[in-house]
C-alpha cells in the first residue's frame, strides 16, 4: 500500500500520454453527425468503421479517390531505399570515424556532428539546387538521397559511438588474422552492430516515415509519402470537415511507426540511450 | 499543376479538361491543395529541373519574376488580338516586356458580401449599405444568438475583409492611393484609422472558432444558416452550387458596402515552361486556345463562380451575381487589384497580410496601433 | 622457425617517447618474456613486432625479411590478447577459422586444421558455441587455438593469462610451456607478472621507461639484476635494500650503516670498489636467515612483524633503523619485540651504484 | 598517405563530400544569398546587410523569436522535469514496468504533424475540450488557447510536451540504470531519506544527461517547424509564428529569398551560440579520454 502514491502517479501520467490517442480513436469510431452533436469524450454509440474505409480507400486526394492506400505504399517505396542507403552509408562511416587512424577523422566527425543542429530551412533550397544538378529532382533517388544526407549526422554518430566500445584488441586480433579494412567491417564489426542496426532501423525509419518537408519538395508528383497526402486530406474538404475521416487517416498514416515502435520498443528506448548519453 | 481542389474549383477545371481532350490532347494535372503551396510547389518544380509544360499561378510580381528569369515562356499563341479582348488592367499586367506571359483563365472578385437571405429575412432586417448599417445589423444579429460574420481564420481571408472595409471607409481612390502609390500621406490618414476602426469593432461579432479554419468551413456556417454573412471571394459560390444553393436566391450575394462600386480583382492564369518537345508545345498551343475559347470561357467560370476574362463573353447562363459583376467592370475605373499577389511583391504582400493579421487577432491592439503596423510594413518597400 | 631481431626500435606518441632504440635478438623457437610494469612500453614493443602499429625509428627482421613495412597478416605471425579478443558473433569454430577464410584456403582444409586444434586443445565440444557462452579459461584456449591454427612462425602473447583467477592462471602457464616445448615456434609473451616470466622464458627482457634493463636467463635475471630497478622488480617479496659505505671489518668486507658495522664475508667484489665508497647493498629475503649459534658475522635486530605464508616465514626486522624482511622457515616462534640474530648471505648480495643504480659486483 | 589508411580514407569520400557540400558549402550558399536582394529566384546582387536591417524591423520575426524563447523555455524544463519524474517513478522497481515505458514513449513515435492534427482537434473550442467540458454542466468552463493570441504559443508547448516527454524519460532512465547500484546501499547504510539521494546525490550525477537532453530539446526548438504548422498554422494571425516557420514561409511562400536566407542565418547562429560550446567541450572530453 506505501507504494500506492506511485502507482497513482504513473497512471495518471499514463491516462494522460494515451487520453489524445484514444479521444482520436474514438472519434474516428464515429458517424459525423455524432461529433457535431456530441462530446469529445463521448463514446461512440455506434461505432463504425466507415471512416476508416473512406481514409484508406476511398477518400479524394488531389483528385484521387483512392484513399490514402496508394500513398501508403509511396511511403514503403521511400522508406524501404532511403532506410537502406542511410543505414550503410552510416555504419561504414561510423565505422571508418571509429578507428580514429588519423587526427583529421576526429576532425571530420566534428564536422558531421554539426550537421545534427543544422536546421533543414537552412539547407533546403541549395538542396533543391544541388538534387536539380545532379538530375535527380522529382525522382525517388533525390528523395533517397535527401533522406540519407539528412540522416547522416544521426546514423552515423550512432553507429561511431557504437564502434568506439568496441574492444580495440578486436580490430587488432582481425588484422592479424589478415581481415583488411572492409572484410573487418563484413565479417567482425557489421554482425557486431547488429543491435545497432536495429536502433538505427528503427529511429530512421520512423523519422523517414514521419517526414514532411522532404517528401513535399523533392517527390515527385504522385510519389509523394503518406504524411503529404494526409495534410492535403487535412486541408482541403469540400464543404463540412469530415473528422471522423481525418482521425481515421491520421491514425492510418502513424500506424506504421506506432507498430516499430511497439514491437521494438526495447531497441527504441537503448537507441535513443546509445545515441544520446555517452557510455 | 493547380489547386483547384473543391468542389466548384475542380468542376470548372474539368470544362477545360473536357474540352481539350476532345481536342485530342492528353491531359495529366498534379494537385497542390492551396494556392501558396501550389505555387511553391510549381516553383520547386521549375528550379528542380522538372517543371510542369503548364501550371496555374496567379498574376503578378512573382510571375513576373519567373518571366524576368526565362523560366517560363510566353504565352503560346498570343497575339495583340488579346488586347482588345482583356480588360486593360489585366491586359497591362498579364504582359512582360510586352509579351503575355501567363493566359489568364478567369476573374476573381474579393469583395463580395454573401448573406444567408433567409436568417437575415427572418431577422427582419435589410441587407446593410454601408459600414455603420452593418455594424448596427451584426449587433442585432449576435443578439439573436447567431453568428454575425462566418470568419475563416487565415491571414489571407482576415486581408479580405479588411480590404472590404478599406475600400468601403476609403473609396476606390483611397484604395489605389494606398496600395498602387503606397502614399505616405495615405497611410497617416485618419481615413485608414477609421477603417482599422470599423475592422476592429467587426472582431466582436465573429465565433471564437475562428482562428485556423478554413474559407470552405466558413461558408458551410453561413450556408447552414449559422452565421449570416461572409466577406469572400467569388470562388465560394462554386462550394454554394455543389451544395444545391443557388447564389443569389438562398445565398444572397452583393459588394461589400462602399461608397463607390469597385471591384477587387485576382487573376488566375495558366503560365507556360519551355517546351520539352515538339508534341508538348503543341499541347501548350492547343491548350491556349482551347482556354481563351469564348464557350469554354463561360462554361469554366460558371462553374468556378468567377467571371470570364473576355469582355466579349454574354452573361447568359451566369448566376446573378456574375451578372451583377460582368455588368460593373465594363468600367474600368472599378478595376482594383488585389494585394495578394496581384500588382505587389509578394514580399510586401505578406507583409501587408502579417500586419493585417497580427492586428486582427490580437485584441489588444488599438486601431492607431494597427495603422501604424500597417504604415511601417508598407513603408519599408518603399 | 626464424629469429626476430629488432635493431634500434623506437616509438613517441607525439612528443612524448615510449620506446628508446631497443635492440632484440629473439633466437628460433626461443621463448622470450618482455616484462614490465605498466606504461613501460612493452606492450607497443610486441604491438611493433606484431605490425600493429609502426616504429618512429628502426628495422624488424624475421629470419633475412625484413617485415617492417609489412602488414601483420603479411609478417606469419599470430597474436593472443590479454582480452582473447574473440569475435563474439562468430562461433568458436569460426573464429578459429577466421584467419584461414582471410587466406582463402577452402572449407574443407578450413575444418580438418581447426578440427586437429581443437583436438589439442581439447575443445572439441565447444566448437559450436558463441564466445559468451564459455567460461574465461576456453575462452583463452579458443584464443590460443587461434592462434595455433595458423602455424605462424612467431608467435605473439600480450598478457594472455592476465584476466584468468590465480588457480586457472597456474594451470594455463602449464599448459602453455607444455605446448612451447611441444611446437617449438618462436614466441614473444608480455607480462607484467614475474612469476609468468621466470616460470616461462627461456629468456626476460625486463623493460622500465622505454628501455630493456636486462635481458637474460630467469636465474641470472633473479640472482644477478643488472641494475636497482631490476632488482626491485623482479622477486616477491622485493629485494632488501641498504644503503651504506663499504667498510672493512676485521679486514673482511663489510657495509658501514651510520654507527653500524654488518659484515659481509665472502661478499662477490669486483675492481674499482673501494673501501669508504657509498653504494646499496641488495639482499633478498631469503639471504636474510635466524643465525645458529656460532655463526660468523651475524647482526642484531629487532622483530617488528611476522608474516606466515605458509611454507615460509617473512618476517619484518628492525635493523640499524631500517626495515629489513627476512624469509625464515615456518614453525619458528617469533614475537615482535623479540630481539634476533641475523646471518646475511653475502656470497648472494649484489651492489648496486648508488647514484646509477647499475650493478657493481 | 599511409596504405593502412587508405581504404577508411575512401570509405570516408562520400560522408565527407557531402559533410563538406550539404552543410558547409550549403550553410555559405544561404549566408550569401542572404546578403543579396534575392526574391522569388537566387540572384546575386549583394545588398549588404539590408536584409538583416529588414529582419529586425519586421514585428513579426520579433514575435517568432520572443516565441521560441517561451516556447524553448517551457518546453524544455517542461520536457526534463516531467521526463525525470516519470523516469524515477518507474526506476522505483514498478510492476508492469514495460507497460508505463512503452506507453510514455508511443508519442515519441508520430510525427509532429500527427501530434498537431490531434491536439488541434482536442483544443479546438467548439468541438474539443472545451466543449465537452460545458457539456457535462460547467458552462463556463473556457480552455481556448488555441484561438486566442496571446495564449497559442503555449499550446504548441503542450503539445511538444506531450509528444517529446518520453525522450526525456528514456534518457533519464537510462542514467538512473547506470548508477552503482553501491551509492543506494551506502545511502540506505547512512539512512538518508530516498527524497535525499535523489536531490543530492543522482541528481548531479545525472548533470550531463540533463545536458544531453536539453542540448537535443533545444535543437528541436529551433528546427520546431511541422509541429505549429499543423497545430496553429502560425496563427491566430502570426500569434504563434516560430523562426523555423517564418524562414520557410519566406523562402518558399512569399518571394522573399533574400529575407528568408537572413532569418534561417539568424536561427543558425542562435543554435551555434548554444550548441557550439556543447560541442566543443564533448570533443575534448572525448579526445581525452
Amino acid at each position: 500500500m506505501r507504494r500506492f502514491p506511485l502507482y497513482l502517479m504513473l497512471s495518471v501520467a499514463a491516462l494522460a500520454v494515451l487520453f489524445p490517442l484514444l479521444v482520436m480513436l474514438s472519434t474516428s469510431l464515429k458517424p459525423l453527425a455524432e461529433i457535431n452533436g456530441g462530446s469529445l469524450f463521448a463514446l461512440p454509440r455506434e461505432p463504425t468503421l466507415d471512416a476508416w474505409a473512406k481514409a484508406w480507400g476511398g477518400a479524394c486526394i488531389s483528385g484521387d479517390c483512392r484513399g490514402l492506400s496508394v500513398w501508403f505504399g509511396n511511403s514503403f517505396a521511400i522508406v524501404l531505399p532511403a532506410l537502406f542507403c542511410s543505414l550503410a552509408l552510416g555504419a561504414l562511416t561510423g565505422y571508418a570515424l571509429s578507428l580514429r587512424a588519423a587526427r583529421w577523422m576526429d576532425i571530420l566527425f566534428a564536422a558531421l556532428l554539426i550537421g545534427l543542429f543544422i536546421p533543414p530551412q537552412v539547407t533546403l533550397y541549395p538542396m533543391i539546387v544541388l538534387v536539380r544538378e545532379l538530375g535527380l529532382f522529382g525522382t525517388l533517388g533525390g528523395l533517397v538521397f535527401a533522406h540519407t544526407v539528412w540522416g547522416l549526422a544521426f546514423v552515423t554518430l550512432l553507429f561511431r559511438n557504437f564502434f568506439l566500445s568496441v574492444p580495440r584488441d578486436l580490430l587488432k586480433a582481425a588484422r592479424v588474422d589478415g581481415a583488411g579494412f572492409l572484410a573487418t567491417f563484413w565479417h567482425v564489426m557489421l554482425p557486431l552492430s547488429l543491435p545497432v542496426c536495429a536502433v538505427a532501423l528503427v529511429l530512421q525509419f520512423t523519422y523517414i516515415w514521419n517526414d514532411f518537408i522532404l517528401g513535399l519538395t523533392f517527390a515527385g508528383p504522385g510519389r509523394q509519402p503518406v504524411t503529404v497526402a494526409l495534410n492535403i486530406l487535412a486541408g482541403s474538404q469540400l464543404g463540412p470537415q469530415e473528422y471522423n475521416v481525418n482521425m481515421a487517416a491520421t491514425m492510418i498514416a502513424a500506424l506504421p511507426t506506432i507498430l516499430v515502435y511497439l514491437l521494438s520498443g526495447r531497441l527504441f528506448v537503448r537507441g535513443i540511450a546509445a545515441g544520446a548519453v555517452k557510455g | 499543376m493547380h489547386w483547384l481542389t473543391s468542389g466548384g474549383e475542380s468542376a470548372s477545371l474539368a470544362v477545360v479538361r473536357r474540352a481539350f481532350a476532345d481536342q485530342g490532347g492528353v491531359w495529366r494535372d498534379a494537385t497542390v491543395p492551396g494556392g501558396s503551396a501550389a505555387r511553391a510547389a510549381a516553383v520547386n518544380r521549375i528550379l528542380g529541373g522538372n517543371p510542369p509544360p503548364v501550371f496555374l499561378f496567379s498574376l503578378g510580381a512573382q510571375l513576373t519574376e519567373l518571366s524576368a528569369h526565362g523560366l517560363i515562356v510566353p504565352v503560346p499563341g498570343a497575339d495583340e488580338g488579346w488586347d482588345a479582348m482583356l480588360p486593360p488592367l489585366l491586359s497591362r499586367s498579364a504582359r512582360y516586356q510586352g509579351r503575355y506571359m501567363a493566359a489568364p483563365l478567369n476573374i476573381h472578385g474579393e469583395n463580395w458580401m454573401f448573406y444567408n437571405r433567409a436568417v437575415l429575412e427572418a431577422a427582419g432586417l435589410p441587407v446593410p449599405g454601408s459600414w455603420p448599417e452593418f455594424l448596427e445589423t451584426a449587433a442585432r444579429l449576435k443578439a439573436m444568438g447567431k453568428t454575425p460574420i462566418a470568419m475563416g481564420g487565415q491571414p489571407w481571408q482576415e486581408r479580405l475583409l479588411f480590404n472590404a472595409v478599406l475600400l468601403g471607409v476609403g473609396g476606390r481612390d483611397f484604395y489605389r492611393r494606398l496600395y498602387t502609390s503606397l502614399d505616405p500621406a495615405a497611410l497617416d490618414s485618419p481615413t485608414l484609422l477609421d477603417a482599422f476602426r470599423t475592422f476592429a469593432s467587426l472582431r466582436a461579432f465573429v465565433d471564437e472558432g475562428s482562428p485556423g479554419r478554413r474559407w470552405n468551413q466558413a461558408t458551410a456556417m453561413l450556408m447552414r444558416g449559422d452565421a449570416v454573412f461572409q466577406f469572400m471571394g467569388d470562388w465560394a459560390k462554386g462550394d454554394m452550387r455543389a451544395a444545391g444553393l443557388e447564389p443569389g436566391r438562398e445565398i444572397g450575394c452583393a459588394l461589400a458596402p462602399a461608397p463607390d462600386p469597385a471591384y477587387i480583382m485576382v487573376v488566375d492564369a495558366f503560365a507556360f515552361t519551355a517546351p520539352r518537345d515538339e508534341a508538348t508545345g503543341e499541347a501548350q498551343r492547343r491548350f491556349v486556345s482551347v482556354l481563351m475559347d469564348k464557350d469554354v470561357q463561360a462554361r469554366l467560370n460558371q462553374a468556378k463562380g468567377s467571371i470570364p476574362v473576355r469582355t466579349d463573353v454574354p452573361d447568359d447562363g451566369f448566376d446573378a451575381c456574375a451578372r451583377q459583376a460582368m455588368a460593373l467592370i465594363r468600367d474600368p475605373a472599378t478595376h482594383l487589384p488585389s494585394t495578394g499577389l496581384f500588382g505587389m511583391s509578394g514580399g510586401l504582400s505578406g507583409a501587408v497580410d502579417d500586419a493585417i493579421s497580427h492586428f486582427w487577432n490580437d485584441p489588444r491592439l488599438t486601431p492607431e496601433q494597427g495603422q501604424e503596423l500597417l504604415r511601417k510594413s508598407i513603408l519599408a518597400f518603399r | 622457425m626464424q629469429p626476430v631481431r629488432l635493431q634500434g626500435i623506437a616509438k613517441s606518441f607525439g612528443a612524448t617517447p615510449v620506446l628508446d632504440r631497443i635492440d632484440l635478438d629473439i633466437e628460433p623457437g626461443e621463448f622470450l618474456v618482455l616484462l614490465g610494469p605498466s606504461g613501460c612500453g612493452k606492450s607497443t614493443l610486441l604491438n611493433i613486432v606484431a605490425g600493429l602499429e609502426q616504429p618512429s625509428a628502426g628495422r624488424i627482421h624475421f629470419g633475412d625479411r625484413d617485415v617492417t613495412a609489412l602488414e601483420p597478416d603479411a609478417r606469419d605471425i599470430a597474436m593472443v590478447f590479454q582480452s582473447y579478443a574473440l569475435y563474439p558473433t562468430m562461433s568458436v569454430r569460426r573464429n578459429i577459422g577466421f584467419a584461414l577464410k582471410m587466406r582463402g584456403l577452402d572449407a574443407a582444409a578450413i575444418d580438418a586444421k581447426v578440427a586437429a586444434v581443437a583436438k589439442l586443445l581439447q575443445i572439441e565440444h565447444l566448437l559450436d558455441r558463441r564466445p559468451a557462452e564459455l567460461s574465461g579459461g576456453q575462452q583463452q584456449r579458443v584464443a590460443i587455438g587461434r592462434a595455433l591454427v595458423r602455424e605462424p612462425q612467431v608467435f605473439l602473447l600480450d598478457e594472455p593469462l592476465s584476466n584468468l583467477d590465480a588457480k586457472l592462471r597456474a594451470d594455463m602457464r602449464v599448459e602453455l610451456k607444455r605446448l612451447h616445448e611441444r611446437a617449438r615456434r618462436t614466441t614473444l609473451y608480455v607480462t607484467h607478472d614475474q612469476v609468468e616470466a621466470m616460470t616461462l622464458a627461456s629468456r626476460i627482457v625486463v623493460m622500465d621507461k622505454g628501455r630493456v634493463q636486462q635481458c637474460d636467463r630467469p636465474e641470472t635475471v633473479y640472482a644477478r639484476p643488472a641494475n636497482r630497478f631490476v632488482a626491485g622488480f623482479v622477486g616477491a617479496p622485493t629485494m632488501n635494500f641498504l644503503e651504506g659505505e663499504l667498510a672493512l671489518w676485521d679486514d673482511r668486507p663489510a657495509l658501514r650503516l651510520d654507527d653500524t658495522i654488518l659484515p659481509l664475508p665472502g661478499l662477490r667484489g669486483a675492481t674499482g670498489l673501494h673501501v669508504g665508497q657509498p653504494l646499496v647493498l641488495g639482499l633478498r629475503p631469503e639471504h636474510l636467515s635466524l643465525a645458529m649459534p656460532g655463526d660468523e658475522g651475524t647482526c642484531q635486530g629487532q622483530v617488528l612483524m611476522t608474516e606466515p605464508t605458509g611454507p615460509d616465514t617473512y618476517v619484518l626486522v628492525r635493523l640499524a633503523g631500517r626495515e629489513v624482511t627476512a624469509r625464515v622457515a615456518s614453525g619458528i616462534a617469533l614475537a615482535a619485540g623479540q630481539t634476533v640474530a641475523l646471518r646475511l648471505d653475502a656470497p648472494a648480495a649484489s651492489l648496486f651504484d648508488i647514484a646509477d643504480g647499475r650493478r657493481l659486483n | 598517405m599511409k596504405s593502412s589508411l587508405r581504404a577508411p580514407a575512401i570509405a570516408l569520400l562520400p560522408a565527407g563530400m557531402i559533410t563538406f557540400i550539404c552543410f558547409y558549402l550549403f550553410i555559405a550558399w544561404t549566408f550569401a544569398i542572404s546578403l543579396t536582394g534575392s526574391q522569388l529566384l537566387p540572384s546575386w546582387d549583394f545588398v549588404g546587410l539590408a536584409q538583416y536591417e529588414r529582419l529586425f524591423a519586421s514585428a513579426r520575426w520579433w514575435t517568432a523569436l520572443r516565441n521560441m524563447a517561451i516556447y524553448g523555455t517551457l518546453f524544455i524544463t517542461g520536457c526534463l522535469s516531467l521526463g525525470y519524474l516519470l523516469a524515477i517513478l518507474i526506476d522505483r522497481g514498478v510492476r508492469a514496468e514495460g507497460a508505463y515505458r512503452t506507453i510514455f514513449m508511443l508519442p515519441l513515435s508520430m510525427s509532429f504533424v500527427v501530434t498537431g492534427i490531434i491536439w488541434q482537434w482536442m483544443l479546438n473550442p467548439g468541438l474539443g475540450i472545451q466543449q465537452a467540458v460545458r457539456g457535462l454542466g460547467w458552462e463556463d468552463f473556457a480552455f481556448n488557447w488555441l484561438v486566442r493570441a496571446d495564449r497559442s504559443i503555449y499550446t504548441v508547448v503542450l503539445a511538444g510536451i506531450w509528444q517529446q516527454s518520453g525522450l526525456c524519460m528514456a534518457l533519464f532512465l537510462a542514467g538512473l540504470r547506470g548508477v552503482d547500484p553501491n551509492i543506494w546501499k551506502a545511502a540506505k547504510v547512512d539512512g538518508i531519506p530516498t527524497w535525499r539521494v535523489y536531490a543530492s546525490i543522482i541528481t548531479p550525477m545525472l548533470r550531463p544527461v540533463f545536458f544531453t537532453a536539453a542540448i537535443l530539446l533545444f535543437s528541436l526548438v529551433v528546427k520546431s517547424f511541422d509541429l505549429v504548422v499543423a497545430l496553429t498554422g502560425g496563427g491566430p494571425g502570426f500569434a504563434s509564428d516560430l523562426p523555423a516557420r517564418f524562414v520557410m514561409e519566406h523562402i518558399l511562400n512569399r518571394q522573399e529569398l533574400g529575407l528568408g536566407a537572413a532569418g534561417a542565418c539568424m536561427m543558425l547562429a542562435t543554435i551555434a551560440a548554444v550548441v557550439g560550446p556543447y560541442l566543443y567541450a564533448e570533443i575534448r572530453q572525448k579526445k581525452g579520454g
